[in-house]
């Protein structure tokens, strides 16, 4: 792992912006390319569809990019989000339908605080506990999935108000809701990592911890607040997802931790921490999208879809890998 | 003396209104004849090695009788017969095992619910309509014969694009539905053979303007579903009766344990529900 | 004058019967320190006598199991670096403390980051940055990544960041552990200034270092540590070299470079035209018996000269021949190994030991296909075979079993050279092998190179301390910006002949 | 990643066994419980049970703890097992049912050799084109699930011959061929880990590669057997699963990663690599068989038993960093 410190000196003279344009052409090879195939592809409403449809993926993904950045991994975010959106159902579903009708406001900041406690459960076992991230996040992965189940009696909550689904299918001036939050979110995460101490640090303890403790800065917070924080984007991401599904199902989220740790990855990150960039993960969270749309648009199978996504995940990572070796 | 005996439900999942309906129904007939109903279930719907080792399991903690809705109809032959071997009352319910060494089979045709379902569609669009079909996880056998039925009912009468998965995501449904939407508009009717999909499209059409104009025909009834029936979004809804399912089953083996004699054979029926109008 | 202080003004910092153990290895056994403000007091001490570690229990890194530490007549809060450098302790250890992945400029402010609006103010960082570095002699782009720095710039890195820090706070406690062992002449005389000027602003510092000239150079007064217990005190000029080494080893070091049968004339090692980018052509040859220094300016080459040679990075032209066996171009250390060469390269933690294997399996690392026996390790011959190796090197350990990452930093130098002497190559090459090792460590560790000369092998050794190199050689190849600037041999082996080549003009006067 | 060192160091006075035994008293204290609150618990045919419920999983445990010593992990275990179980079911099934009538030995050969096959891909995408193993192996486990489902256009293969079915329900004097598989494969692999240089190596590549690499061991041909070695171990349990499940299933193994991997984590490995143990393996492998099946007796529901799952795994890893800090 470190000893990598002495073969990647060649590298150090490319200019980020042409380590992180990597995946970008990724995409456009693969946009360019479903577009040569089908004629549907780049119309102006498959795109937005695309992007309303990766939005929760992209909301989950940003918070990723903060863990994988220190070295860890949150396997927990798909039952987080079913957690968090049982919690926001329950709160403002109607009594008739098992809930406490308190609005929908009260409902997504339920929904918003769950998120944040189930990560701040990751943090404390990770940062305080020293548990690895891998391990703690996969028994907050059963742990909330079995509360939401709990809550719920594995049922979905029904008659969520019509209020609460406009972030899943509202839009604002023709710009979906679900892809203005993720937008936002995607700016703002990159603000963080790049021009605060939370996102500074971040890259640091993927890097070097035992350094950055030595500095004088106590790695516990720094890191704990980045499972709050991955905690949080998987409940906004659950309240867009809870919008396009209308009722909130306990079973929801399998299976989202590796399609946004996939994205991180495309992105240009490593999963051995110390780098990161929310532009990367913006387009490697398109190019799962954009290849899911297409491999649909061109009528292939869902066997070869399997393959072909598994492909080209690992072909992405390679270009990725290759152009920076 | 039956009552007071444990009685325990295996389903092939744990979460989900399907069987959330078959342990409702399960445990209120337990309430009822005053058994003890326990529900179990495996991980995931294609995890036939987590069932078979639940059914070990639970004939190990000795429960007197089992119903049990086999992930595979091969696979859960050998402990099926184990379990009756050990003295234990075994039905089939939703799905039975290809051996059939069970005391009764409580449930419809899935091939058979699935080819009503095709005859429903042949009502809404003319022959030779493109029909799309969103299922669930690829490889679970029931929504397997639910599909083969209504292939196999719709051969030379609807143009069939091929089966894509959702994976037993509702968002990832709406995302297919959404796909197909762009790639086939030729497309006047969606076939989803799962209480998930069916909402899941449902949902790409109200979203898309779709609704009523494309045609959903579903397996399944739930309150989500119903909803979408009384919206005009769903036109059909061809349901088996999970929480009836549920019931007969443990009222078949309060009999068994009773020592009376049980059919081999329960049918739970299939119910069409159709929009008034349609 | 200086003496003088000590009676004038109490101890800045004070350090009372400081004991730590580490399981049952007991690191500090009752150390007593005085450092005042305006003086460099030296810790001297064999490789594991607890110099660092009495470093990291000031730093805040390990918590003491007894003893009392005042600063300032206060007492010091204990195991937080953070509390410790607000109370105005700056330290520099002795592994690099540098995150890699984040930029030269981020880790000079690291934990002290200047922010405007909330968001950090990367402008004014690089601006500082850059003038911090200036200070320290590097004319590094701040904002490039720390990953890829040799040794030497990682170190005075470090030392831009501790003058940054001690800008903005002005005063307290400068602690460094061994921060020449990898600088050469010339930042040595910068960093010396350095210190120099801050020690009369008034600061207090520690100075840890295995080489005595610097330290008669620069130390006010001296602390001489042995098995963790302080056992010598007192100004540095009131001691003799020979005083300080018996405090230290307990016993006479005579004849620090050994003394060894000529070199033969037969050629062993042959390097033409090696060439990378920005590197070379070089070559050179070595003969049976013969060691060759390397000599150069930080970033001259000297360790790209030896990884391209070996194969750790790959070159772009050039023939190596091993006696008369020629390595291919595409040549990986497995290769290098086969045809006998072996490698100790310059930055043990990351390129030499696996830190959590044990002390025997990395001895081995090099040889394990010979304690395996049809197919299965012989683990009581490794044992026995280690145990060996570490008698024989003097590897200060309970037992061979013990993870290599427990041992002083000298006594993990020793264990990467063991492993080559354990393997019995023809050709070794040695990047800085005496990097942090104590005097009488060092004595040994010339004796084995010797030896294994006198055996007849080829050795090329780098080193950044010109007298250990001058003490050592037959011939001492001098590299200048990647190219070779001349060799010298015989009585041309001078001190300011090497400087002169090294620097390509006229030396430093 | 270097920055965990000077904490580990503390430790390096604790005997080996001690460390061991940790997760041992962990599942002695579960059975411990178990058989207080259950009296069916602790009976030789319940504990049989447990052990060939655990054998598929423990078999692939094996290959897991040599992939984590390197500090890899493989996250395509399971749908290698799927695949090689379709290929072994394609290659001995009569052509009546889509196969090639080829026999049993054939077609556990085809099933072994497609399990190496994939691990050799993930070991070349991982040794030689330098691919972090989460990536490689995510790829690996979409790619093989569809070429799985490809094959037998997913639908499970029948009418497997009767003798293919002995290693999943047969026995050897009593003792199922199942647990005779997992218990030789564990000993194997234990005198593999300790003894031999590619168990040595594997320790060597997840504590510090570059020095491996520079004392002249090629690390590429070592870690790229490594994940043969954990295909082949899939391919295998496989074997065991198809006994068991009686036909060959392309949807077979989903999630059985995840079991594997917090079996070797509770048996002691850490997940950055360097170390790893088969017992305590072995005993992390028996401590998740005995959760479940004691949950099951306990009449815990299953809602539940995901919560105690998660809580259970964190307690069991916590317990051993515990005794180690
Ligand atoms: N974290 C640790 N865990 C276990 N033992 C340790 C640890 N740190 C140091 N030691 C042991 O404590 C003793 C003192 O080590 P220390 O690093 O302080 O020596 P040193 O005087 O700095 O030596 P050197 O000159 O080689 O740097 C050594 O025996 C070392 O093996
Ligand atoms: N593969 C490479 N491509 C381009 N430049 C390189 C490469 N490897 C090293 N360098 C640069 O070449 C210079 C020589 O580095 P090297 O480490 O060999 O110097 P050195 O003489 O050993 O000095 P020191 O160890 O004191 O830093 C350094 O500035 C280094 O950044
Ligand atoms: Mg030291
Ligand atoms: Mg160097």
């Amino acid at each position: 792992m470190t000893g990598a410190m002495p073969t990647k000196i060649e590298a150090a003279g490319l200019r980020p912006w042409i380590r992180q344009s990597m995946p970008l052409v990724a995409l456009l090879l693969l946009m360019g390319l479903f577009s040569l195939l089908s004629a549907r592809f780049l119309s102006f409403e498959n795109l937005g569809n695309i992007a309303v449809q990766s939005s929760h993926i992209g909301l989950i993904a940003v918070g990723m990019t903060f863990v994988i950045a220190t070295g860890g991994i949150d396997l927990s975010v798909g039952s987080v989000l079913a957690l968090s959106i049982c919690a926001a159902g329950l709160t403002m579903a109607p009594a008739e339908s098992g809930g406490a009708g308190q609005g929908v406001l009260a409902g997504w900041g339920a929904g918003l605080l769950t998120g944040a406690l189930a990560g701040g459960v990751n943090g404390l076992l990770i940062s305080r506990l020293k548990l690895s991230p891998f391990i703690a996040t996969l028994g907050m992965m059963s742990v909330a999935r079995g509360v939401a189940n709990v809550l719920t009696d594995g049922m979905p909550v029904e008659d969520i108000p019509e209020g609460a689904l406009a972030l899943g299918t509202g839009d604002l001036a023709g710009m979906p809701w679900a892809v203005l939050l993720w937008v936002a979110a995607a700016l703002l995460g990159g603000l963080v990592l790049g021009w605060t101490r939370l996102g500074r640090y971040a890259c640091a303890l993927g890097s070097n911890e035992e350094a950055l403790r030595l500095s004088g800065v106590r790695p516990g917070p720094w890191k704990g607040s980045l499972y709050v924080l991955s905690g949080l984007l998987s409940a906004a991401a659950g309240l867009v997802f809870l919008g396009r599904v209308s009722n909130a199902q306990p079973s929801a989220g399998v299976g989202f931790e590796l399609d946004a740790i996939a994205a991180v990855v495309i992105g240009g990150a490593s999963l051995m921490g110390g780098r990161g960039s929310m532009a990367g993960t913006v387009v490697g969270v398109a190019l799962m999208g954009v290849l899911r749309n297409g491999l649909v648009l061109l009528d292939v199978s869902a066997f070869w879809q399997q393959l072909v996504i598994g492909v080209v995940v690992v072909l992405a990572v390679l270009l990725d890998r290759w152009r920076t070796n | 003396g039956a009552v007071g005996a444990r009685v325990a439900v295996i389903g092939k999942g744990i979460g989900g209104e399907y069987w959330s309906a078959v342990r409702k129904g399960a445990t209120r007939a337990g309430r009822d004849l005053g058994l003890k109903v326990t529900y179990q279930g495996p991980p995931t719907e294609t995890d036939v090695a987590a069932q078979i080792a639940l059914l070990e399991n639970l004939i190990q903690s000795g429960v007197d009788a089992i119903a049990i809705s086999p992930c595979n109809a091969r696979s859960l032959n050998r402990t099926v017969r184990k379990a009756m071997a050990a003295g234990i009352k075994v039905v089939t319910l939703d799905s039975d095992t290809t051996d059939k060494d069970r005391l009764s089979y409580i449930g419809t045709d899935n091939a058979e619910a699935g080819a009503m379902a095709a005859r429903e569609a042949l009502r809404l669009v003319p022959e030779g309509s493109v029909v799309a079909m969103v299922t669930g996880v690829l490889g679970a056998q029931n929504l397997q014969e639910r599909r083969t039925g209504f292939t196999r009912a719709a051969k030379g009468k609807l143009r069939l694009l091929a089966a894509q998965p959702d994976n037993g995501d509702k968002a990832r449904a709406v995302e297919v539905a959404e796909n197909i939407l762009t790639a086939h508009p030729e497309v006047t009717l969606f076939f989803t053979d799962n209480a998930i999909s069916g909402p899941g499209v449902g949902q790409a059409l109200k979203t898309r303007g779709k609704a009523g104009k494309v045609k959903l025909v579903s397996m399944d009834v739930t309150p989500d579903l119903q909803g979408l029936l009384d919206q005009g979004v769903a036109s059909v809804l061809v349901a088996q009766q999970p929480e009836k399912m549920g019931e007969l089953a443990v009222r078949a083996l309060k009999d068994a344990l009773a020592g009376k004699r049980i059919p081999g054979r329960i049918d739970t029926g299939v119910r069409v529900v159709r929009r008034k109008d349609s | 004058m200086k003496e003088g202080l000590s009676t004038m003004a109490p101890p800045l910092l004070q350090v009372r019967g400081l004991k730590k153990a580490f399981g049952a290895i007991q690191a500090l056994s009752g150390v007593d320190l005085d450092i005042y403000r305006g003086e460099v007091h030296v810790l001297l001490g064999e490789n594991g006598a607890g110099k660092s570690t009495l470093l990291k229990v000031l730093s805040g890194v390990h918590v003491p199991d007894e003893g009392k530490v005042t600063l300032d007549g206060r007492p010091l809060p204990a195991g937080n670096p953070g509390d410790s450098g607000r109370a105005g302790i700056v330290t520099i250890h002795q592994e690099f403390n540098l995150i890699l992945d984040l930029s030269v400029a981020e880790n000079v402010f690291l934990g002290r980051e200047p922010r405007r609006f909330g968001l950090l103010d990367h402008a004014r960082m690089h601006r500082e940055a850059k003038v911090l570095l200036e200070r320290v002699g590097l004319g590094l782009d701040p904002a490039r990544p720390v990953r890829g720095l040799g040794v030497a710039q990682a170190q005075l890195v470090e030392i831009a960041r501790a003058l940054g820090i001690l800008d903005a706070t002005g005063g307290g406690v400068l602690t460094l552990d061994e921060p020449t062992a990898a600088l050469a002449e010339h930042e040595i005389t910068l960093l010396h200034d350095l210190i120099r000027q801050w020690r009369t602003q008034g600061l207090a510092l520690i100075y840890i270092s295995h080489r005595m000239p610097e330290l008669r150079a620069i130390g006010d007064r001296v602390t001489v540590l042995r098995d963790g217990a302080s056992v010598a005190t007192g100004p540095m000029r009131g001691f003799e070299d020979d005083e300080l080494i018996r405090a230290m080893v307990g016993r006479e070091v005579h004849h620090l470079y050994p003394s060894r049968p000529p070199a033969s004339e037969d050629p062993l090692l042959e390097v033409e035209e090696l060439q990378a980018p920005n590197f070379g052509p070089v070559s050179l040859a070595v003969a049976r018996g013969e060691i060759l220094g390397v000599a150069g300016l930080m970033g001259a080459g000297r360790t790209r000269l030896l990884r391209l040679l070996y194969g750790a990075s790959r070159a772009s032209g050039g023939r190596v021949r091993v006696a008369d066996k020629v390595l291919s171009g595409t040549r990986t250390p497995a290769e290098a190994v086969e045809a006998g060469i072996g490698l100790v390269p310059e930055d043990r933690k990351h390129q030499g030991l696996a830190l959590g294997l044990s002390i025997s399996d990395n001895l081995v690392m090099a040889i394990l296909e010979r304690f395996t026996h049809a197919g299965f390790v012989d683990g009581k011959a490794i044992v026995r075979a280690s145990t060996g190796l570490v008698e024989r090197l003097r590897i200060r350990s309970r037992h061979v079993s013990q993870p290599a990452g427990s041992l002083s930093g000298g006594n993990q130098q020793k264990v990467v050279l063991g492993r080559w002497l354990a393997r019995d190559g023809q050709v070794i090459l040695l990047d800085e092998p005496t990097r942090g090792v104590d005097v009488g460590a060092r004595a040994e560790i010339y004796q084995q190179i010797a030896d294994l000369a006198a055996q007849g092998k080829a050795m090329v050794m780098v080193s950044s301390d010109l007298p250990e190199l001058l003490g050592m050689a037959d011939r001492i190849l001098v590299m200048r910006e990647g190219r070779v600037a001349g060799i010298l041999a015989g009585d041309q082996l001078t001190q300011e002949n090497v400087m002169r080549m090294a620097t390509g003009h006229g030396g430093r006067g």
